[in-house]
């Protein structure tokens, strides 16, 4: 057991998948002597050289679909996107190729890259340096999701990523990169993609979150048992594909649900967990089904922490469906 | 522009003749005879509502003289007028035919535009739609040999419209900072559906493109077919040397419509068109095995003729196929079918009678 | 009065707004000459000549920045993006640059760009012809997106875009392209952006839809009424935002909503209407709240009819919820 | 490359030194002391944690002979290192320091990283932050000027990194077959963070990348303000003669770090930047003045001292107001606040002390 933190988790998972398989290779911006913007890929180049630590030039779009090349030639190409607000100019390359080049060549093809990238708000980044589009990704068959929130699963679900067939979107939540540390094993071991993890059992509301939101979550939880209220707390860990039996025991358990997420609330992920409640247990709800989300604005600067879900709008979203 | 064959297919001055055994010469021209028939088939089918989609080869096939340079380890990235290349590399004709009818045994299971298709035996890899992506992936399928040590090439075709794609300017840039042993073949047939050259870019050459990538740049007479061999030969040999890639600008011309939805004379003229069929990579190939005693013009209507009948006789079978079942509909998004796809799968069996 | 379908609709209000106002400029590939590959533009290269309609190179990013920066001058920039496909490479310029401008600049600097293009199944197209990306144009605050069903709706929402000061992402359901004629005015006329309309009055259930899938929603609702159920159906026109006093009048009616899309379930438009129904009217709600969508897989060629929303699929769901 | 003043100040061999009034030349000296007081002001802040970002222009400030050269209709397009193009074209100096406090007298309304700045009634474009963006829009501007026969010109700052941009390799084509009157300028500093330009582009010289897009190319030292201005002047000229666009190499080097969340000494060496220490923008044009007898060292002194005053005046009053209020939070995202804007208002309201 060694103490880490999130961005020292990811760190150790790729050094110890390029030390027991010289076919990852990671590439990127900045990735090389510089370790990486956020320090994520530090030692890397000095310990496996330039030829499986690429910097690249400055193009997103070059750099996944330099990885998607990569890998169909059997390479496990792991590309680092700087921030995730620099990813859509490879859009193309992610939902028109990586996607489907599976599915369109009748299986023959596959391309299982997995991008790293940190996102989300709170760390003063302003419009470009903050924005959280998994929903986007959520929408594109072919893509799985995945989102840690803490050490243990971030270095596990990474390790699972690399040696997942499927292309993975990594999204590292970055506003907690270093806030705090926790036990995670040295050797080697994987927390399977597409299963959600309870992080708090309870009775009266569940709470579904993931990423850095599942810390405000659970924050708000804790303000909540305060008041005599009991909520369970879903990490939903891969949000796509989703793990629909840890959700419907709970929503069937507790009959309010509120979804936590820093994206802009309309068409974000907690429409579709709303959806998908709406849809299958509806007559388990006791009280409206809530979306907690940042508003329907580009990411603010100054006014970050107003724009951004706080324990205290999940408290208020929490005594409303409890006392409904 | 490097150019081997005059139009009357003698070698053209101070230029040396590749030496190339006949038989390889032969299958070149039976590859061009089948490319061409197919499109003389596919525009009918489509045209009979049988097919639904057609995209035309015609006047491009000087294209195979790339893929003749390439070993059987080598990879190509297809645009989608690269048929000829998948035929040479061994795919078999009928494969061709199945997909054109998306049927059951189409290997690309009924999911594709007719004439976007890939096959992972032969190393050629199955195309997009959106114009240029394949530019960068070929660089990094190169970069992989390349760190894999295999010596293996990659060639990758795209259209003169593509060079002002994202994915070329990328494509092009990462290749050349990590010398990747690619060859950027840029199959310029002057026109971008109704985009002529000159609208695309207002560079004198396109080869000139090469340069702003520090890339080694050659242009040459796409319509013939030696000349695209050598080129190519050349390319290879400085990729598997080590010297990184080669940009190849094709100059050709796209005898037919841009696909079977596409009317050329909105936008172009006829006399154009007349122009370049005197330039046909076909004609001018078979003048040359004609002078060089490989073909007789009996023997060249047989092939015709043979090919025609076997086409023929394969579109019968293909069409008698039924379509793919409705499982193909939800396999190979991911490596396993998750919860939802098996519940959506469960649903739509109910509306569907296959 | 002169009888058209869709696309003459819409190339009529081009047409119409060219003459009013000399700034409109319309770019795109294989516009000019050719006319667009659907003929929307067909006459205008003619009529307006090569400075006010642009083929461009093949480069949708460049499309859509070079309409940014005419628009930051005063022009009002019309692309066309040939298939929303192929929208894809332009990603950034429009979540980035376009959708921000305003914000980004207090206000300073605006670029009302209305992005026309053709989206949508049904036409034999398969991945890359087909699909119908709205739910991630509807994440994005700063854009509006406007989906019309029919050749009144078209021509007087294009022109009402047209004369928005913010920008539009303007979807045209090209497998009805042509598929039926109506009466349309000669003159200009608009139809506002941000409202909806009730396609059909109905009391039991609410059939939510817009764009091509709105007819397969009609065709649904005559099925039920033959049954005996009466469905009222609203076409919402304006997806984003959206509006919000139809759907609630009706839905608090009904108690029963169906939403009608044919993008991919997972994330798309319809989890917004479901999330919204269910936050806000759940107490009304006498049955699940229904999503008929496009599986999740990327869009199919031979079996698109099988993948997308028919009205006999659309009808089960009816059923269900009726007699839920 | 373009040259007109040496290291010592005096005007290099066989150039013509250009006529620019004094006073206009002491203008620009004025700018290049503000913004390089900028810098040092700037960083103390944030790493005091009163402000959240800081962009540093140190080493470039060579900028202002390009922005010189414009007339105050044209417009300019910054990448992020060009205050002083801005403050040339008539920023009032406080605004930059309100912006860089993010306060209620923030134009940008507080919602930038400071140094992301623009304003309209300048003709300075608000820049994004993705890399490249602008160089297309800037086309497209120059597009709008000529079809209005306005005879306005828009140059366009970008790094060396940012020509590996697809937006780069979009707006010089589009630029170049529309034939718009535009400068694209690139500011050449060797490094894109820790990217150095031989990893960007295995070009020989960027300015060669003007080639394959057929724009006329110039490369310029970037450290000579006297140079840009001519290149710059030139280029207006071919612009508004309807000659299309000119590509700028301007050479020069980032003295600083990256940004404030940078530590260049991780991938450069030391001995790198001293080297460029001597060419500095500054003191060049420093020594050129005082050669001239413009200026004199007194003067000079005088003139950091005053802005090194009036600046931590600005900054005491900016630093003193308050945050802009809740509301901008809402307003302009569309033209008018939608419902749900509305909703959201009063939500946000709840919460906050604002
Ligand atoms: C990104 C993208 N934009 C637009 C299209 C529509 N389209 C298909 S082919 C084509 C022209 C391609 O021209 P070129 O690259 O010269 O190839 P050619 O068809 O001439 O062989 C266009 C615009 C597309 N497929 N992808
Ligand atoms: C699309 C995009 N990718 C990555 C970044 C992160 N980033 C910010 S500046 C920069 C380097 C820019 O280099 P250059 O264009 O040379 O400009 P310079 O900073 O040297 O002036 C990078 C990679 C970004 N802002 N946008
Ligand atoms: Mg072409
Ligand atoms: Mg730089």
């Amino acid at each position: 057991m060694v103490e880490l933190n999130i961005v020292d988790a990811i760190k150790y998972a790729l050094e110890q998948e390029m030390d027991r398989d010289k076919d990852v290779i990671i590439l990127g911006e900045d990735i090389g002597k510089n370790g990486g913007v956020f320090r994520a890929t530090q030692g890397l180049y000095d310990k496996f050289g330039p030829e499986r630590v690429l910097d690249t030039p400055l193009n997103e779009s070059g750099i996944i679909g330099f990885a998607v090349g990569m890998s169909l030639y059997g390479i496990k190409a792991v590309p680092e996107i700087q921030f995730i607000d620099f990813i859509f100019p490879a859009f193309d390359q992610i939902l028109s190729e990586l996607a489907k080049f599976r599915y369109r060549s009748g299986g023959q093809f596959t391309c299982p890259v997995v991008i790293r990238s940190p996102y989300g708000g709170g760390v003063r980044g302003a419009h470009y340096h903050s924005q959280s589009p998994e929903s986007l990704f959520a929408h594109t068959p072919g893509l799985k999701v995945v989102v840690p929130s803490n050490p243990y699963d971030a270095k596990g679900l990474l390790i699972s990523a690399i040696r997942s067939n499927d292309p993975v979107i990594f999204m590292e939540p970055k506003r907690i990169y270093r806030a705090f540390k926790e036990e995670v094993p040295e050797d080697d071991y994987t927390v399977p993609l597409e299963s959600a993890a309870i992080t708090r059992e309870g009775k009266d509301v569940t709470l579904i979150s993931y990423g850095a939101m599942l810390h405000i979550t659970m924050d708000a939880a804790d303000l909540a048992s305060e008041e005599g209220i009991d909520c369970e707390v879903i990490d939903l860990r891969t949000i796509y594909p989703l793990d629909i039996d840890t959700i419907e025991e709970s929503v069937k358990k507790t009959g309010r649900v509120i979804s936590v997420t820093e994206a802009p609330k309309t068409a974000g992920f907690g429409a579709e967990l709303s959806a998908l409640v709406a849809e299958r247990w509806i007559e388990y709800m006791e009280a409206p089904i809530i979306r907690v989300a940042g508003y329907d604005v580009p990411f603010p600067f100054v006014l970050e922490h107003d724009y951004m879900p706080t324990p205290e709008r999940v408290l208020d979203s929490i005594r409303y469906v409890y006392n409904y | 522009m490097r150019k081997i064959l005059n139009l009357d297919g003698s070698i053209a001055k101070n230029t040396e003749e590749p030496i190339i055994p006949n038989d390889e010469l032969l299958h070149w021209y039976e590859i061009m005879v089948q490319i061409r028939t197919l499109d003389t088939k596919g525009i009918r089918l489509q045209r009979q509502g049988r097919v639904g989609f057609h995209i035309f080869t015609t006047g491009q096939e000087g294209h195979i003289g790339i893929a003749a340079a390439l070993g059987s380890d080598d990879w190509v990235y297809p645009a989608y007028r690269e048929h000829g290349a998948a035929l040479l590399r061994g795919l078999p004709l009928e494969d061709i035919i199945h997909h054109l009818f998306a049927n059951d045994l189409d290997t690309q299971k009924g999911r594709r535009l007719p004439g976007l298709f890939g096959e992972k035996n032969i190393n050629f890899v199955n195309p997009s739609a959106p114009i240029g992506t394949q530019i960068v992936q070929a660089a990094g399928t190169a970069y992989a040999s390349k760190y894999k040590k295999d010596g293996n090439v990659v060639a990758v075709f795209f259209g003169d419209g593509a060079t002002s794609s994202n994915d070329f300017h990328s494509g092009m840039n990462f290749g050349a900072v990590f010398k990747t042993p690619t060859l950027f073949v840029c199959m310029n047939n002057q026109w971008a559906i109704s985009v002529p050259l000159h609208q695309q870019t207002a560079a004198e050459k396109i080869v000139d493109k090469a340069i702003g990538y520090g890339i080694h740049g050659i242009q040459v007479d796409g319509n013939d077919i030696l000349a695209m061999y050598q080129v190519a030969k050349e390319a290879v040999e400085r990729a598997r040397n080590g010297e990184g890639p080669t940009f190849i600008e094709a100059l050709t011309y796209r005898l037919g419509p841009h696909t079977s939805s596409d009317d050329p004379s909105r936008y172009r003229e006829d006399s154009d068109v007349e122009n370049w069929k005197n330039k046909d990579p076909i004609v001018r190939f078979k003048k040359y095995l004609i002078k060089k005693g490989i073909l007789t013009e009996d023997q060249d209507k047989e092939m015709w003729d043979h090919y025609d009948n076997l086409i023929n006789e394969l579109i019968d079978q293909a069409s008698k196929r039924p379509l793919p079942s409705i499982e193909t509909m939800f396999d190979d998004v991911y490596e396993t079918l998750p919860w939802h796809l098996k519940e959506q799968l469960e649903e739509v069996k109910k509306y569907s009678n296959r």
